[in-house]
């Protein structure tokens, strides 16, 4: 399976996703330029976390006026999975493939630590590999982590089960209803504030993040199996 | 301000202007002979940044002479912008730290950014990728809103430059003290990691070569900063003082990864950050160090603001910005490598062979000045240096005990003390696990990277209790040392060599120079008991508010090597059961203490003896012991001393407390400042070879699953509580000192 | 050369906790009259062209770059710079 | 109550990295005629008392809490606003 890591300029944790990727799961894992406009080879494409453009205007934004942003609507539109990250995340609501928008963490301050998440939605391309329900330790760190949406968007995140992450007991950033990760419309597009590519080793920072990108392995081979 | 309107250089000499750069009579005289003429404006303006204490050293240097910079495993001693250190398998570490002191006094958050940013450029200019950065800090004792407000923002700085161009902070400290009120101390330092055939020098050889410029545009920013941080600042001169500009994270991210590119490059020749004195220093250096000269075409240079004269251009300190010699006829190729990444890189200027800096500006020479005379001969200053009156009269006092009648509620008064209390309010804030490496995080005796690729870990942390300095600067030195020694060999790592940032008063108090001096001398001792080679560093003189200088602050940074990964291990206890042992015996210790401090508002008598050789062996002998699996976890006793200590152990573990049992006077049991201690924990089977490993481990008791922590004396209990109740004094102070209404 | 002055607030329904903590720094140094802090951005825009084009091109770049419409207002002021 | 608009901007020589990454996105998405960009706060502030009163008041907490006077510049405008 082929995934493609965003990189946009100022991007920093594109390395820790090429690690998890390439070097745990032993996939095929290429980084790919902000400049390019071609994603139809990949099988998957990881938007990594760190400060895109140095966060200025907002986080994510400035991410709008590169060439790639096109061919990754294109490439969501496909119905291939793709994963966006602490600051992927942000890209993916301000290029409007998720809803909602961000806010300075509640208590102002950048924050980074450990903490604990509910998987919500355990029927996810994204999270087939955990139980519904499930406790998972996944680290973070962000400012602008202060996920809102409105009153009429949680309604519809709600019945379509698309809130796939909450935080368990502590919302670090203060979030609309505690969320941390969602999913668009269609379910092949996973925004996710907390960052599950530095959960892949025992000794860095646990392995509570591996079944993410599991899940997404695993589909993808059953689909090809049964393609073949 | 045009060339026009600058004053000739007969004005220059007769009406003394060259004083308001900051140079006295008879450097200026100097530089007149070293030129053979009388310097015009910019020339002078060049003399000045460049024999600045800042950049020349002028009256730190005798006393840095006599730092031991050798070993086996030093690659680059101090002189270039960071030192080297093999840790085998190819690799070599580069480290340096830097003050930014007063910017950070003035605007703490920019002060503080742009500290940092200064810092990694140091170290990635030698080729390295910088892996993690540590900070020392100190402030007032945050009861007046101006020192909260330094406190917040400077933090929020360093924050915000660390976490945006995504290098882990994982380890630094922050002491308390109304000696620092109004004007903090803001250490920064970074870590880098290279293959030994990338390790870049500033230099620019080769006649005919071309010099870049690459990085952000040239402002009229921080001109004269190198001038202005060689001298005291006061809030109230906040008006006149030169701008100051935000550091840029992303634009430094850019040039980092360029020149992370460009030192695989056969193109290049030499290459070095513009820091202070910006492209004066950088190109003067460069070309001294090889031996060469340097013309520049200031049109070429890139400018953000119109009419820049020559002086502005080679005075300004605008950040992000790197100096570049490369290979004639290969620059497009460095353009093009540097636009890859959006950042501008061009030519302006040749290495010559007449070792002369020659400057061009619209189409005429502005300035022609040895570039050795610039670089090399700043008047050198020994210093008057004379024992202050306190020393002598804090020298005859007794050792005594502070009065304490309730020892529990002391014990919680002290965990509660800023200097003492949980550091998470800081290190909360700093993105500590970027770059996926990051085994220890901040809240263990010292932050630990694993070395990519390798089963190796990097230890490191920053060290500095000034009150023991200030009280005897030798013993304080010496214990700045050990203390960093202390906390990588509590974290399983071999200390290999420090970097130093010697925060002072001003040199022309005789008292101040005593304690820069001895101190120095404290810290070559110890470096040479615990092999650890001074091999960079910084000096930052002028340290005072209102002519009263900052207690002395010789900050140490300390690397060592987890030589497994499998050795490194952290502060708290492990598993119920584990025996708790205690090396090293109290003695009555309290000058300079925290408790001392917290009872007596103020400090004084000697301060703790400290033994080199005892601590060497103590040092030698645990981390053995850590490195056979012998011990659980490990801590060393530093402010507070050991009933502190022990909280600690028992805070980071869930569920777990203590039992001990000490014995001598209660309040020196508990809280006295001895040097050389540790505390450790060992699995009950492990005991027999622990104790053969370590000759003075003492039993003290064990740890329990009771959350409770019992500290008995010979005949009673002394100290008894929940771990909550103490824990929740220490866990949220920071937060509660910073909202003192809330 | 044209200068605009875009001004961008945050939405009426999403809590500004960056004002609130304004305010309260606000109160507590002896500002009691404060009833309410809001921080929104002031983005000066220098352009080439005339006041008329310039209208429709501002509206675009609010809309596809410098305004997040999910939880951001604006409106702007189109000012004609002599020369420069 | 009376609403007071604050504005404050950058110092001139003050360099402003978050203006400069977005003039050039603008540019990138085809807004050349954008030659600068500088982005700084607008913060409304409402309060009790009159506009006569709150002039200095303002004046005062720009100086003390709102604005960093070492890299920022400020400037604001009172308008009475009726009952509310
Ligand atoms: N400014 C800071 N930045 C990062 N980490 C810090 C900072 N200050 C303290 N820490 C961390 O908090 C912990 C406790 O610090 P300190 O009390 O100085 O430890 P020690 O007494 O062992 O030297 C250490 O892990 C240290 O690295
Ligand atoms: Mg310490």
């Amino acid at each position: 399976m082929k995934f493609a890591i965003l990189t946009f300029p100022g991007s920093g944790s594109d390395v820790d996703l090429y690690h998890a990727i390439h070097e745990v799961l032993g996939q095929e894992a290429e980084y790919v330029r902000h400049t390019e406009s071609d994603l139809s080879d990949f099988d998957a494409v990881l938007i990594p976390s760190g400060a895109s453009y140095g966060d200025y205007l907002r986080p994510g934004a400035l991410a709008l006026s590169t060439p790639v942003i096109e061919s990754l609507k294109e490439f969501a539109a496909s119905g291939k999975p793709v994963v966006g990250v602490g600051n992927g995340f942000q890209i993916l609501t301000e290029a409007g493939l998720l809803p909602g928008a961000f806010l300075r963490n509640k208590g102002l301050k950048f924050r980074s630590g450990n903490t604990k998440l509910t998987v919500q939605n355990a029927e996810t391309i994204f999270t087939s590999e955990y139980e519904q329900g499930q406790e998972i330790s996944i680290p973070f760190a962000h400012e602008y982590g202060n996920y809102f949406v409105d009153e009429q968007t949680i309604t519809e995140l709600k019945n379509d089960q698309r809130i796939v992450f909450t935080y368990a007991n502590d919302n670090v950033d203060g979030s609309t209803e505690a969320i941390a990760g969602v999913l668009n419309e269609q379910g092949n597009v996973l925004g996710m504030m907390p960052l599950p590519d530095r959960a892949v080793e025992e000794i860095i920072g646990g392995t509570d993040g591996l079944p993410l990108f599991n899940s997404i392995v695993k589909r993808w081979s059953e689909q090809n199996v049964s393609q073949a | 301000m045009s060339a026009k309107h600058e004053p000739t250089a007969k004005q220059i000499k007769e009406e003394k202007l060259y004083r308001q750069m900051g140079m006295t009579d008879e450097e200026f005289q100097l530089a007149e002979e070293k030129l053979g003429r009388l310097p015009n404006y910019t020339e002078t303006g060049l003399f000045s940044a460049l024999w600045s204490e800042h950049c020349s050293y002028k009256s730190s240097k005798p006393v840095l002479r006599k730092f031991p910079t050798e070993g086996t495993r030093v690659l680059q001693g101090p002189g270039e912008g960071a030192g080297i250190v093999d840790i085998g398998d190819n690799q070599a570490v580069v480290f340096k730290m830097e003050s930014h002191n007063s910017p950070s006094a003035i605007e703490p958050f920019i002060g503080a950014a742009t500290g940092a940013g200064g810092v990694l450029r140091d170290v990635f200019s030698m080729g390295a990728r910088p892996v993690a950065l540590v900070n020392s800090l100190r402030f007032g004792d945050l009861s007046e809103a101006r020192d909260r407000y330094l406190f917040e923002e400077a933090v929020a700085g360093i924050a915000s430059y660390g976490n945006k161009i995504g290098i882990p902070t994982i380890a630094g400290e922050v002491q308390f003290d109304q000696c620092y009120s109004k004007r903090p101390l803001v250490n920064a330092m970074a870590v880098g990691l290279l293959n030994h055939e990338d390790i870049q020098k500033g230099v620019a050889s080769g006649v005919g070569n071309t010099v870049m410029y690459a990085g952000a545009k040239t402002g009229r920013d921080g001109i004269h900063g190198a001038t202005m941080s060689s001298s005291e600042v006061s809030v109230e001169e906040e008006a006149e003082l030169p701008v100051m500009q935000a550091g840029d994270p992303f634009l430094e991210k850019l040039v980092m990864e360029a020149c992370l590119e460009l030192v695989k490059s056969d193109a290049l020749i030499g290459i070095q950050d513009m820091g202070a004195a910006g492209l004066t220093s950088s190109a003067a250096e460069m070309a001294s160090k090889a031996g060469y000269g340097v013309e520049l075409n200031l049109d070429f240079v890139p400018q953000r603001e119109k009419g820049m004269t020559a002086y502005e251009m080679m005075l300004s300190e605008s950040q992000e910005r790197m100096l570049i010699v490369v290979k004639n006829g290969r620059e497009q190729e460095i353009t093009d490598l540097f636009a890859k990444y959006d950042i501008e890189a061009v030519a302006i200027g040749k290495v010559t062979d007449d070792k002369m800096l020659r400057l061009l500006h619209k189409g005429e020479v502005v300035a022609e000045v040895s570039a050795d005379a610039l670089a090399e001969d700043a008047p050198v200053y020994h210093k008057k240096s004379e024992e202050p009156a306190y020393y002598k009269e804090f020298q005859s006092m007794e050792n005594a005990e502070p009065v304490v009648d309730d020892l529990k509620g002391t014990l919680k008064e002290l965990l509660k003390r800023p200097t003492i209390a949980s550091k998470e309010w800081v290190y909360k804030q700093f993105d500590t696990h970027a770059l996926r490496n990051t085994v220890v995080a901040p809240g263990s005796s010292a932050g630990v990277i694993r070395v990519e690729g390798t089963n190796k870990g990097l230890a490191m942390t920053s060290d500095c209790n000034s009150r023991y300095v200030y009280l005897d600067p030798e013993i304080g030195g010496k214990i700045a040392v050990a203390e960093a020694a202390r906390n990588l060999v509590c974290s399983g790592a071999e200390p290999i060599a420090i970097t130093d940032c010697l925060n002072f008063g001003s040199a022309d108090k005789p008292e101040v120079f005593w304690q820069f001096e001895k101190s120095a001398e404290g810290i070559s001792a110890a470096c040479l008991s615990l092999n650890t080679p001074v091999i960079s560093g910084n000096v930052s003189l002028s340290n005072e508010v209102n002519g009263v200088p900052v207690y002395p602050t010789p900050t140490i940074g300390m690397v060592g090597i987890a030589h497994d990964l499998s050795h490194v291990i952290t502060t708290e206890f492990k598993n119920a059961g584990d025996i708790i042992y205690l090396i090293g015996e109290a003695g009555m210790d309290f000058g300079g203490s925290e408790l001392q401090q917290m009872t007596e508002g103020k400090i004084s008598g000697k301060a703790p003896a400290i033994d080199l050789e005892v601590e060497a062996q103590r040092q030698k002998e645990l981390l053995a012991a850590i490195q056979e699996g012998l011990v659980q976890s490990a801590t060393d006793l530093s402010e507070g001393g050991f009933a502190i200590a022990l909280c600690e152990k028992a805070f980071g573990a869930e569920g777990l407390g203590a039992g001990v049992t000490i014995n001598g006077s209660a309040v020196t049991a508990l809280f006295s400042e001895t040097q050389s201690r540790f505390l450790v924990t060992v699995k009950e089977e492990q005991a027999a070879a622990f104790e053969a490993a370590v000759k003075d481990a003492v039993k003290i008791g064990i740890v329990t699953d009771q959350n409770e922590i019992v500290i008995k004396g010979e005949n009673e209990t002394l100290i008894e509580g929940s771990v909550d109740e103490f824990r929740s004094e220490w866990t949220g102070a920071i937060q509660r000192l910073l909202n003192p209404r809330a | 050369m044209t200068k605009v002055n875009v001004y961008v607030t945050l939405r009426e329904s999403v809590v500004d906790p960056q004002g609130t903590a304004a305010k309260q720094a606000l109160q507590a140094i002896g500002y009691d009259e404060v009833e309410s802090v809001r921080i929104g951005k002031l983005i000066e825009l220098e352009l080439e062209g005339t006041a008329n084009e310039i209208d429709t091109r501002v509206k675009e770049m609010c809309d596809k770059l410098l305004v997040n419409k999910v939880i951001e207002d604006y409106r702007y002021e189109i000012e004609e710079v002599a020369g420069k």
